[in-house]
């Protein structure tokens, strides 16, 4: 490196280290450039990225906080918000699967309970490739090892998630996590330093030098063989560190002595500082030589820069030093004051006596080059969307077809993951993960007025009632792949529904745009298209984004990951002891698909696994009957109408009633008739089309069912019963040569335990009971 | 009649303890801070779950020399009743008032799940209102719950009936493939010599309303007060 | 003076090792052949001030019976050298 | 024939240790001073048959490059002997 050009040693074009010499009037120093390095980065300053982003709706009566700081906050009741937010540590994982997972849950925890939030809910979502590869296998056992390892420690359940295994994340894993956390509306902190003369103070773990250029390297830079050399050193996660800070952090948040609280994330002390300066148009003085240090003769820079976890920097109200000092010492916490805020917009640097850097905050913080990259449509689509559907045979068995996806990675039984994820820590869960959504009461253990550093909050405890949170992340790239517009709308829109068939309203997102190098056209076009797609959906079903994160350069020598807008969606239930689950309740329910079916098998999980293709156009969305669709089963749910929901996705309609039959109780089977009046007969069966929710209801009780659907204009069949035969069967029924006239063929005939064994051992069977 | 509900730096359940207690038993119930030495004003004493110290070096290993530990053990000596979930367990094991060790699980995976417990012996103050070979269902939720003791040690636990309770399968056998974790003899909880003080894996309070799946745990916190206003009423 | 203690806390033999077995498991798929056991214990490193080695050797035996090692199921045993190496930092 | 090797795996000297962190801790509370630092790591006994001891050195090496040490955070150093105790039991 050292022969490189001083800007390319710390990531920097030379037009944007001319930059840094025009506003600071003269060449940096190399703490400095170190600083603009880091803080100009993509990862810290968003410059390919902010532009399109623009375009995303934030705004909603529910919104007190949209994007911009540490997490979002959606209010609940006059009581109670929740604080949202979702990370990526992509990078790290790959390095380091288990420590790079652990550290990234441990990231995302601090940004939602730095907002004066108590975290009740993480959700992950994850990519990897094919299972049949050791290092896959490796990659996938360390990083949900290391996401239940933080987690379960910190005592916040991991409710939900997603996971996929496709070629295209082979070198470049995706570990996104999701943290939800609730706190009283009136009671939201920020990252702002203010009020000439305040202290700012380090507190939680001592300094090390962990992680240097994490951030501005690893994060903004492609992967390429080599990469070894860049990589820094590997940050370990300390768990109980971050428990005793969240514990003192929500002790000190019952006192009025703090005026900005700041996680140190990505670029540690040196973004926290200049950030929390920048929001509250302040200066800022440190002096590196005031941090405790874990590690011996540590440079200014790189006590700047150093990733360490489990640290906050805090600005509290002068003269209160000693009482934050006191809260942090009952749990074993360091605190030490820093500096303190100044009136001249600088941030200064001090290394003992000596001044080693002096840049105008706002410089740092909202300076950094804005890009509006070239984006140019990808060939391949073209080729992609021109498949000849027609090349493909019908299945010969249609039951042998059904347990092969069943048994896929990414359509079988999650179990292997979760259950090594405590999902039910502070007794909130009432869906636990195996579902679409999960869903968690807000009258749980951790409702404010139980824990003695909340005291005195019972009041919303009452107000609370029987006030549920229903969470799922959700994004099939394969879709967003195929046709990154529609694709994204379409990862919103099931995201929504996997949220509505517990029988909750969506409210807003946050999101994890995982993408390639924004510097290629033909991957900047898919980003930018994805942005217009999450913006039309979330319009449309009126949930805003409160925020989110971006991460770029996910290439493995030159080969870009599908392009992956993770959702994070966060949904209100009125009521959770109304909640519906997807599992068959009785005998003789009937069972109902609302929604059309089409030939659609596009991207779908079919093409595939049977016949090894990904090719044509993602299938059709339309909004506005989404959009009817889920209001529809949250008020046949509220009525008491439906005994069972499930959404539609991965498999299509005949993998979404086995999973029906699989998380039944007991015996229960049932009998299925389809009209095939159209199309392919796979294409119906296994076909991915959207809008689309499978219910059951009480024989008495489809009447008053039909009418609440048609009052919503959802057009919807029976399919069939549930019935106590213990087996599976479909029957399809094709036009005959006459009018009217109907061929009946019995597809599937299967026992319900055949297609629950392909379920259960769809990871075991690579990942070992 | 009152419950303290102990805590250390890195507990995580005592949240959850504290609601099952309080909010669904209806018992007065305080924390309990693990720099604390008198426990006077207690009857009972439930040491919660989660992660002491990090459960660095050995789970358990770090809190059991907290100051409060001390007053446990005059606790326990008077008689009263103390008892451990999960990572309270450990802490006593550690502690050394019960006997054995919890060591990591055969599979090296945590395992959060739910499990069947057989009641091995309904005559103690932690399972007074349970039958014998009653199956009670209360998940686990450990990565070192996979309890080890020697020879002796067991066959002293089988003679004066000190195993509380066993992993079994929904037919109410005990055998390897209904234990979560490989416990010797598929130990779930045991008690004491004088019967008064008690450790079990499965988090009871976790199993404390029907909307969560089972209300099974409340026969243990049942069991507690029904021993302490000298009831042997069944629930 | 300062010494540096090499603690090793191993597993009493007849205590099941799952992560030795895993290990010797991986072992094996890996191709390796001969290698009949592998048992995973503890490496403690334990610095100590004391005047004279016999200090330091009470001190460093204490620590292990009090806390490095359960005696339920594992033992210790230690070697004690004067500390050369520059500690990585204070904690 | 059979040699024992004693490879200890220990934290590369910057990495964050918080089980050493934790325990120094404790020691403290436990009142005993001039305890400056602990760091813990792993000690893996692996027996091995071979020839030499030269072919063992090889066979360990590559072991712990492949499987018991993570070259991202850890180094290992091992030594070799002779294995005269009886094995604790095939596994
Ligand atoms: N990585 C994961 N971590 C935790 N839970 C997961 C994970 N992946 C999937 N799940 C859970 O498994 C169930 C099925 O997930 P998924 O197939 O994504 O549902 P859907 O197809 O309805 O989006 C959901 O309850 C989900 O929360
Ligand atoms: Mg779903």
């Amino acid at each position: 490196m050292s022969n490189d050009a001083i800007w390319t040693q710390v990531g920097l074009k030379e037009s944007e280290y001319q930059r840094v010499v025009e506003i600071l009037g003269r060449e940096p120093n190399y703490v400095e450039l170190q600083m603009f390095g880091v803080m100009w980065s993509e990862h810290c300053s968003y410059k390919h990225s902010r532009n399109a982003l623009k375009r995303l709706p934030t705004k909603g009566e529910r919104v007190l906080q949209g994007p911009g700081e540490n997490a979002g906050v959606i209010k609940i009741t006059d009581d109670l918000a929740v604080a949202f937010k979702i990370e990526s540590h992509n990078h790290p994982s790959f390095v380091e699967p288990f420590q790079g997972a652990a550290t990234g849950v441990g990231g995302i925890l601090r940004d939602v309970f730095t907002m004066g939030a108590r975290p009740v809910a993480i959700a992950d979502s994850l990519r990897f490739g094919h299972l049949d590869d050791p290092k896959q296998r490796h990659l996938f056992a360390g990083v949900v090892a290391g996401i239940g390892h933080y987690g379960n420690c910190m005592g916040v359940p991991t409710v939900a998630g997603e996971v996929y295994f496709e070629e295209s994340y082979k070198g470049n894993t995706l570990v996104n996590a999701m943290c939800v956390g609730i706190l009283h509306p009136d009671k939201i902190r920020k990252g702002v330093a203010k009020g000439v003369g305040n202290p700012i103070l380090v507190v939680g773990a001592r300094t090390g030098r962990d992680g240097i250029h994490g951030a501005s390297l690893l994060a903004s830079a492609e992967f390429s063989e080599g990469a070894e050399d860049k990589r820094p050193s590997v940050q370990v996660g300390d768990p109980f560190m971050e428990k005793l800070l969240l514990e003192a952090c929500m002790e000190l948040f019952e006192t009025d002595a703090v005026v900005g609280i700041q996680d140190m994330g990505a670029a540690g002390l040196m973004s926290s500082s200049c950030e929390m300066a920048a929001r509250g148009d302040v200066g800022i003085e440190i002096d590196v030589r005031k941090v405790p240090a874990r590690e011996v003769g540590m440079a200014a820079w790189e006590y700047l820069l150093s990733e360490s976890q489990e640290r906050m920097l805090v600005c509290v109200q002068k003269g209160r030093e000693a009482e934050v000092e006191a809260i942090f010492a009952k749990w074993g916490l360091l605190s030490a004051v820093i500096g303190q805020v100044t009136d001249d917009g600088m941030v200064r640097v001090l290394d003992g006596e000596e001044v080693v850097a002096n840049v105008p905050a706002h410089a740092l913080a909202d300076e950094a080059p804005l890009y509006f990259p070239e984006a140019k449509e990808p060939t391949y689509l073209a080729e992609l969307r021109a498949f000849d559907w027609s090349s493909l045979p019908e299945p010969e068995d249609f039951g042998d077809t059904l347990l092969k996806l069943l048994n896929s990675p990414n359509i079988g039984s999650r179990e292997w993951i979760y259950r090594q994820y405590d999902h039910q820590v502070l007794l909130g869960t009432v869906i636990a993960p195996g579902g679409d959504a999960a869903l968690i009461r807000l009258k749980s253990a951790a409702v404010p007025g139980l824990h003695p550093v909340m005291g005195g909050e019972t009041k919303a405890a009452e107000s609370i009632g029987n006030i549920g949170l229903a969470i799922k992340t959700d994004c099939n790239g394969r879709f967003v792949y195929l046709n990154p517009k529609r694709g994204t709308a379409i990862a919103v829109a099931e995201a929504a529904r996997n949220c509505v068939v517990t029988g909750a309203e969506p409210v807003a997102i946050t999101n994890n745009l995982n993408w390639g190098n924004p510097e290629k056209p033909e991957v900047f076009w898919t980003f930018d298209q994805a942005i217009d797609g999450m913006a039309e959906a979330c319009e449309a079903l009126g949930t805003p984004v409160t925020g989110g994160n971006v991460s770029f350069y996910n290439e493995t020598n030159g080969q870009p990951i599908y392009p992956t807008p993770t959702i994070g969606m966060v949904a209100i239930h009125p009521d959770v002891e109304k909640r519906t689950t997807l599992g068959f309740k009785h005998e003789n329910d009937v069972i109902l698909l609302l929604g059309e079916t089409k030939s659609e098998l596009g991207g779908s999980e079919y093409a595939k696994v049977i016949h090894g293709v990904v090719a044509g156009d993602a299938p059709a969305l339309d909004l506005a009957k989404e959009k009817k669709l889920q209001a529809a089963v949250r008020q046949a749910i509220q009525e008491g109408l439906v005994s069972a929901a499930h959404d539609v996705a991965e498999g299509g309609l005949t993998v979404a009633l086995a999973e029906m039959a699989i998380a039944a109780e007991g015996s229960l089977g049932c009998q299925l008739n389809l009209f095939i009046t159209e199309g392919r007969v796979d294409g119906n069966l296994f076909g991915e089309s959207q809008s689309r929710v499978l219910v059951t209801c009480h024989r008495d009780n489809v009447m008053l069912l039909r009418s609440v659907l048609i009052q919503h204009g959802v057009p919807h069949r029976l399919v069939g019963d549930v019935n106590n035969s213990g087996r599976f069967q479909l029957t399809g029924l094709a036009q005959g040569v006459e009018e009217g006239i109907f061929r009946r063929q019995l597809l599937i005939d299967l026992p319900v335990e055949d297609l629950t064994r392909a379920h259960k051992e769809a990871l075991t069977q690579w990942m070992g009971a | 009649m009152r419950f303290g509900v102990v805590m250390f730096p890195g507990s995580n359940c005592e949240l959850d303890a504290y609601h099952a207690l309080a909010n669904v038993l209806g018992q007065p119930t305080e924390y309990v801070w693990h720099q604390e030495r008198d426990l006077a004003r207690f009857d009972a004493l439930l040491i919660a779950g989660g992660f002491s110290y990090g459960d660095y070096l050995r789970t358990g290993a770090i809190a059991r020399f907290s100051p409060v530990m001390e007053a446990i053990t005059g606790f326990a000596a008077e008689g009263k009743l103390v008892i451990g979930v999960c990572n309270g367990f450990q802490i006593l094991c550690e502690a050394g008032l019960l006997p054995g060790a919890l060591q990591r699980n055969a599979h090296l995976q945590f395992r959060c799940a739910p499990t069947y417990l057989r009641v091995e012996n309904p005559n103690t103050p932690f399972t007074n209102a349970a039958q014998q070979g009653q199956l009670l269902s209360i998940p686990v939720n450990h990565g070192e719950g996979n309890y080890f003791a020697d020879p002796e040690t067991l066959n002293e636990l089988n003679r004066y009936d000190q195993v509380l309770f066993r992993y079994a399968n929904a037919q109410g056998q005990a055998i390897p493939e209904a234990s979560p974790n490989g416990s010797k003899e598929h130990i779930a909880g045991i008690v004491n010599r004088r019967g008064n003080v008690a450790g079990m894996m499965p988090h009871p309070e976790r199993a404390s309303e029907a909307i969560l799946g089972s209300a099974d745990g409340l026969v243990i916190f049942q069991s507690m007060v029904n021993h302490l206003v000298g009831r042997a009423a069944r629930v | 003076m300062l010494y540096k203690a090499e603690v090793k806390v191993s597993l009493k033999p007849g205590v099941l090792d799952p992560q030795g077995v895993a290990v010797a498991g991986a072992v094996k798929t890996l191709g390796f052949t001969g290698v009949p056991q592998v048992r995973i214990g503890k490496l403690v490193e334990v610095w100590v001030e004391a005047e004279t080695e016999a200090e330091a050797s009470t001190k460093v035996q204490e620590i292990g019976a009090k806390i490095l090692a359960n005696p339920v199921m594992e033992t210790f045993t230690f070697t004690l050298t004067l500390s050369i190496d520059r500690l990585a930092g204070v904690n």
